[in-house]
């Protein structure tokens, strides 16, 4: 794919960009869940909990 | 190039991300475009202009926009200043320099930027720069939040603010229609003086060049247009100061995309980096919390086992108190019952 | 504006016998009607029948206001429940509600506005559903809009849901919150600094110390300070006039929210009046400094933060409540001064006084409809629906 | 209770709104930008006091010092220069002036310093002037005369009054004038410093221009032109005015009689000024300096220059003497020197951005309307080949010079031969009308006067001198429409090259409308003629 002009170039770069960040906004939440599901519910956290 | 990454820089150091900025901020600038191969232009060359307005009847009439105020015959219009309308896509002004009588006349129309601002601002890509060299526009997606206007640094683009239903923005075509019917566009057909030339702009360049190398002094040693805002399509030469006609001189050679190309190249960063970011905060703050609230448990805990030794060692006192006192009462009891036995022989 | 209909809300929640003819009501009355017709003007006979646009000058009150001061007002939203939230400081709960409920309605009316300055507003969706300008600063700027709306929304609908007494849709919402969040604080940061952003195509238009390139940078962190500040402001307010709607532990929280808040915005302040002497440093402005524009920028920079940003230090070290929160107002209309600058008045700065623009009576007119409209509105919900209590059956059940 | 209170702040955002659009308006006047400078009145005897500055940076503005205002008021008391200045004596001696002392008896000449004979410390120059200004001015406004200012203020401020100070030069009648009127007594103004005596002394027909030894700025042992003049000029004016001799006329000694536009114009001018008596030659075989090379390598003929005629043509010898009245050659070596700034001689005569080449100066002079027609078309950084030939002629006989060679009879040789006629080809073979039927669509076709405008170019030209050098060849007039081809009676049609617009293969011709327009249009605004005016001044309407 050629450009002659930068306004065209960015035109389809930003707008692939765009794409790609809603795809990663939407991923984002689905991804924290799979990293923590695994935590004793009652708190969401990022570390592992001794239990006691 | 750097002045786009600098401007990224900026943009992302205040926003707290600086690590991103060459990434992004490579967009814009590595990158190099020099517009559409053989695209054509205009060469204005103001040292010609009689100010005969032919230019803006032709216009007028090729555009079929609504007849003037006063007939084009009509010259005392040059004596004000004015600009583009939604009536007139091209307007010739008359200046004259402080000290000389000789009166300077120059065109002005959209300069069908090489990378326009208009374009680079619209949020619907109305505006769009033809492999002809012409910015044209597309009303049929138009919004009208006149963006463009705003962005656009010749002032050119006009509003139909008087129209309800569907006002347009109004500004030249380089006569695209005509081109692709390989017409001339109307103003440079119509001029009598050929002040202004058609042709590739490389060509139009060299033909500048060279009529400054043969009249050193008829011209002032600068092409506007060259360089100006990235380039334009349409080119001027003049032999007074351009700021003395109106021209801004000002404007610098960075063209429209490249002066928002990094604050836009910014915003895929903070949606990479923000959640992270903020979500991590939000761990940590919620970590505190269990830290506190563990804390707490503990002591309770701990209050309780020491409640319960303490009691435990009361009793065991006072069991030992009780055994005392028992023997000792035994052994006195023994001593009377000894002493009674021995008064009674 | 704000403030002066705000005071008169006070004042006819003041009468004791509510009859409909206060003088808040009756001047609600006659903007409302004024709006009205201007309305019909509008889209009867275009803009300029009602506007003082030229095409010198194609973006007046109605973006200077209702679009870019609206946006940074209404920044309230994000930056609370940011610290609820996400920094995990609860003890300002009670604030978040009327901030989201400030929000929504700043944005709703940011919208609704633009339906007037756009020239065909049926075609606000192009960008999104026919051909995408993604060069655009604009088109970044309306797709965080028209999110943020949305995640608002939703962030909004708790009180009404309790209200309907919707548990279980509630609930659900509520269990969204610390997403709805981030994508609130992600979405603000876009659209508050791209709303800056937006004139960095026009460095040959806007005045040098006003143009920077850190511009998008300006209009982030003074949000920032804009949100906040109107927390306060609104929360003060309220606070006067609304005290009978408000439960135990609003009361007992929004002197926190007040002094925590002072403190935040004063600091954030500081952050900003460095920055922007960076701006002119780093553009070697100084000389214009001395020029009437120069004054101008000295009275916007001196006047409206390094003042506001002392008077609210010295509030909170002094632990005054009414100096923080009238500091909050200055603050609010440092914010407005700041934005009218941008985009009115050291915008096309190089011209002749007689081509420079001044709004049309009925530009304000619309103007101050639409701040009623936003007054009325927020006074019926906050009246109706648990913004300033909370409901007795949802009782410490955030998350 | 609540109510005063909310009564209070409604006051006080009364007060702030008020201000904002107060600021508003600032602003808006702010935008107005700077308002053009009053036209103050401008006078040609403006004097800037700013002596100190020899010792260091300025503390106060400089003063503003109106020099006739002060010497008027200084006459109605009866009071003369003495008044402020004081006389030299011996030991200060003027250079250049000392014969004037004995020229006029009882007159000294006057230190040009204010109430003073030297700069000797910061704090003395300090103190005579307010000293002395102050005294003045306190006893002018005492007597109840309209008096200076006497605070400190009052002088050192910004001044509006403008300098409308004209450059003066002696012209030649002027200088003539002078001659006349001290009867060739040269050395009453000219010198030159003798270093071996360490004086100045006068050297017959060695005279030379002022400016060549005193510059713009004063330097060790020569002091600036405008000290130098002032001194010279008005003390002798000064001295001829004491004398009140009724025939005697004398120059003007207040700065207007100088420096003013008005009073300059006026300065009575001779007629015929008789040549200068310098034993200066009549004609210059111009050529490198023998020394260099001799005539047998030259690879142009050198230029007889008729050095007689041009002395004519110029107002002072300066005009191509820009440094020294010696032989151009002399600085402008073959190869350049210092001395001629790395001007080479080559250069030093054609250059053409220079009034002090001979090629310079004669390119000016096609800027006289009479020429501009034609030449304004011409470019001016590329010269024909033939027009070389015009001023490098053989030297009939070519004789070898030598260093011993009096070259100056060749060149009259040369001179005499030469002969300026311009000519043209006979009216019959010049076509009388041409008809330009380009634009019939629109108008009925232009007929040009084709012979006439050449029978008027010829007759413009004929009286000159210059032209008439360049114009030898009969069809050298015609190129001034007819060029880029070559010389010819019967030249290429303007339609061979000018055909439709924008041709890409030939990129630099416009088309022939564009071509008619320019040439027609921009030779006649080039003449200044006014007619014919407007479309229809040669199109007749259908």
């Amino acid at each position: 794919m050629e450009f002659f002009t930068l306004q065209d170039f960015m035109t389809f770069t930003k707008g692939t960009a765009y794409l790609l960040i809603i795809g990663a906004l939407l991923a984002f939440p689905a991804f924290w869940r799979f990293l923590t599901e695994r935590e004793t519910p009652s708190v969401r956290d990022d570390e592992p909990h001794e239990h006691h | 190039m750097s002045i786009s990454r600098r401007r990224f820089l900026a943009w992302m150091g205040g926003a707290g991300a600086g690590t991103a900025a060459l990434a992004t901020g490579a967009n814009a600038g590595s990158k190099h475009f020099d517009g559409y191969p053989g695209s054509f232009g205009v060469l204005h060359d103001i040292t010609h202009c009689v100010g005969c307005r032919s230019c803006e009847e032709a216009c007028n009439k090729v555009n079929e926009l609504p007849p003037p105020d006063k007939p084009f015959k009509d010259l005392t219009v040059l004596e004000q200043n004015r600009r583009t309308t939604p009536k007139a896509h091209t307007v010739v002004n008359k200046y004259l320099k402080p000290g000389s009588e000789k009166p300077v006349f120059r065109k002005i129309q959209c300069n069908h930027c090489l990378e326009p601002a208009c374009a680079s601002a619209c949020f619907v890509r109305a505006f769009q720069k033809n492999k002809e060299g012409a910015v044209v526009y597309d009303a049929s997606v138009c919004v009208g939040c006149r963006y463009c206007m705003v962005a656009c640094p010749f002032e050119i683009p006009t509003y139909e603010y008087d129209k309800v239903l569907a006002p347009r923005v109004m500004k030249c075509t380089m006569c695209a229609p005509r081109l692709a019917e390989g017409k001339l566009p109307g103003c440079v057909e119509a001029c009598p003086k050929e002040a202004l030339t058609f042709g590739k702009r490389d060509d139009l360049i060299k033909i500048a060049r060279e009529r400054i190398r043969k009249f050193p002094d008829r011209y002032i040693n600068h092409i506007y247009g060259e360089k100006e805002m990235g380039g334009t399509s349409w080119l001027y030469l003049s032999g007074v100061a351009f700021k003395d006609i109106g021209m801004r001189e000002d404007l610098g050679v960075v063209s429209a995309p490249e002066l928002t190309s990094g604050a836009l190249g910014s915003v895929p960063i903070i949606v990479g980096l923000w959640p992270v970011l903020l979500t991590g905060i939000y761990a940590i703050s919620q970590r505190k919390d269990k830290a506190a609230l563990e804390e707490k448990t503990q002591a309770i805990v701990e209050a309780v086992a020491k409640a319960k030794k303490d009691a435990e060692k009361k009793l065991a006192d006072a069991l030992a108190k009780a055994a005392k006192d028992k023997d000792a009462a035994v052994k006195k009891a023994l001593a009377d019952a000894a002493k009674a036995k021995k008064e009674g022989a | 504006m704000i403030s002066e209909s705000a005071l008169s809300t006070i004042k006819s929640l003041l009468k004791p016998d509510k009859t409909w003819l206060t003088p808040f009501n009756i001047v609600c009355g006659v903007i409302l009607v004024l709006g009205a017709i201007a309305t019909l003007l509008r889209f009867t006979f275009g803009l300029s029948a009602v506007t003082n646009l030229t095409d010198y000058q194609p973006w007046g009150l109605w973006i200077g206001f209702d679009l870019l001061c609206g946006v940074a007002l209404a920044a309230g939203g994000y930056v609370t429940s940011a610290s609820c939230y996400i920094f995990g400081l609860k003890r300002y709960h009670s604030a978040v509600r009327p901030a989201i409920l400030t929000a929504f309605l700043g944005y709703a009316l940011v919208v609704f506005a633009l339906h007037y300055d756009v020239g065909r507003p049926w075609r606000l969706p192009y960008p999104f559903i026919v051909q995408s300008g993604t060069t655009s600063v604009l088109f970044e700027v309306g797709g965080c809009v028209a999110l943020y709306l949305t995640v608002l929304f939703i962030e909004f609908t708790p009180p009404v849901l309790e209200w309907l007494g919707l548990k279980k849709a509630r609930n659900l919402v509520v269990k969204l919150t610390l997403v709805l969040t981030i994508f609130g604080v992600i979405l603000s940061t876009l659209h508050q600094s791209s709303l800056g952003a937006l004139f960095l195509i026009a460095p040959s238009k806007l005045h040098p110390l006003w143009y920077s390139t850190y511009l998008p940078v300006y209009f982030f962190v003074s949000s920032i300070i804009a949100g906040l500040s109107m927390v306060m402001f609104e929360g003060s307010l309220s606070h006067k006039y609304m005290h009978d709607k408000m439960d135990k532990t609003h009361l007992e929280e929004s002197e926190n929210v007040v002094l925590g808040f002072g403190k935040a915005a004063s600091f954030v302040m500081a952050g900003y009046f460095v920055v922007k002497v960076v701006g002119i440093t780093m553009d070697n402005n100084w000389k214009y400094l001395f020029t009437g524009y120069g004054l101008w920028y000295l009275v916007e920079l001196l006047g409206f933060v390094l003042t506001p940003c002392l008077m609210y230090a010295v509030g909170v070290r002094e632990r005054n409540l009414n100096l923080i929160r009238k500091t909050a107002g200055l603050a609010v209309i440092g914010i407005v001064l700041n934005r009218f600058n941008i985009s009115l008045i050291a915008f096309n700065y190089h011209l002749p006084l007689s081509d420079r623009y001044f709004p049309s009576i009925w530009e304000f007119v619309v103007s101050a409809f639409i701040v009623v409209v936003g007054l009325l509105v927020f006074r019926f919900i906050s009246t109706h629906t648990p913004i300033l209590y909370e409901h007795p059956e949802y009782k410490e059940a955030h998350h | 209770m609540i109510m005063e209170e909310k009564g209070k702040s409604r006051l006080r955002w009364g007060g702030v709104l008020a201000a904002i659009t107060l600021w508003l308006i600032a602003a808006g006047i702010g935008a107005q930008g700077e308002k053009p400078a009053d036209k103050s009145q401008e006078r040609p005897d403006v004097l800037m006091i700013d002596t100190l500055k020899a010792f260091g940076d300025l503390e106060k503005p400089r003063v503003v010092f109106l020099h006739d205002l002060h010497t008027d008021a200084l006459e109605k008391k009866g009071k003369d220069c003495s008044a402020c200045h004081l006389r030299e004596d011996k030991s200060g001696k003027i250079p250049g002036a000392e014969n004037l002392e004995d020229a006029v008896k009882g007159i000294d000449k006057l230190s040009p310093k204010f109430k003073r004979l030297k700069d000797t410390a910061r704090q003395d120059v300090m103190d005579v002037y307010h000293k002395f200004c102050i005294e003045c001015h306190t006893d002018m406004s005492s007597a109840g005369d309209k008096a200076g200012p006497v605070t400190c203020g009052g002088c050192h401020q910004k001044n509006p009054v403008k300098s409308s100070r004209q450059e003066m030069g002696l012209d030649k009648s002027l200088h003539f004038r002078h001659i006349k009127a001290n009867d060739k007594k040269c050395e009453k103004c000219h010198h030159e410093y003798n270093e071996k005596e360490k004086k100045l002394v006068y050297v017959k027909e060695k005279e030379a221009d002022c400016r060549f030894c005193h510059k713009k700025e004063t330097e060790e042992k020569r002091i600036s032109m405008r000290l130098a003049s002032h001194i010279a000029c008005v003390d002798c004016h000064r001295q001829i005015l004491a004398k009140k001799n009724p025939d005697e006329k004398a120059g003007p000694v207040k700065c207007a009689g100088c420096h003013d536009l008005i009073k300059q114009k006026a300065i009575e001018k001779v007629a015929e000024v008789p040549r200068l008596e310098r034993k200066q030659p009549d004609t210059v075989l111009v050529k490198t300096s023998v020394t260099e090379v001799d005539s047998k390598t030259y690879k142009m003929p050198p230029v007889a220059y008729d050095h007689k005629a041009h002395e004519g043509y110029n107002d002072t010898c300066r005009v191509c003497h820009h440094a020294s009245m010696d032989a151009c050659s002399k600085c402008h070596t073959l190869s350049g020197s210092k001395d001629g700034q790395f001007v080479n001689l080559e250069k030093s005569m054609h250059l053409a951005s220079s009034n002090k080449a001979c090629i310079g100066c004669h390119l000016k002079k096609q800027e006289t309307q009479k020429c501009a027609g034609c030449h304004s078309f011409i470019t001016k950084t590329k010269m024909k080949e033939t027009s070389c030939k015009a001023c490098h002629v053989k030297v009939p006989g070519e004789p070898e010079i030598t260093p011993k060679t009096d070259t100056a009879p060749l060149a009259k040789a040369v001179l005499d031969a030469r002969q300026a006629i311009i000519t043209t080809y006979p009216d019959e073979d010049i076509p009388e009308k041409v008809v330009i039927k380009d634009l019939v669509k629109q108008y009925e076709a232009a007929e040009f006067p084709h012979r006439k405008v050449i029978q008027t170019l010829v007759k413009n030209i004929s009286e000159n001198k210059l032209a008439g050098y360049f114009h030898t060849d009969q069809g050298m007039i015609c190129q001034g429409c007819h060029h880029n081809s070559p010389i010819s009676k019967k030249p290429p049609k303007c339609a061979n090259c000018h055909g439709k617009p924008f041709d890409e293969k030939s990129l630099y011709a416009p088309g022939m409308t564009g071509a008619y327009h320019q040439q027609c249009m921009g030779c006649h605004e080039a003449m200044g003629l006014k007619k014919p005016a407007g479309c229809t001044g040669c199109h007749k309407e259908r």
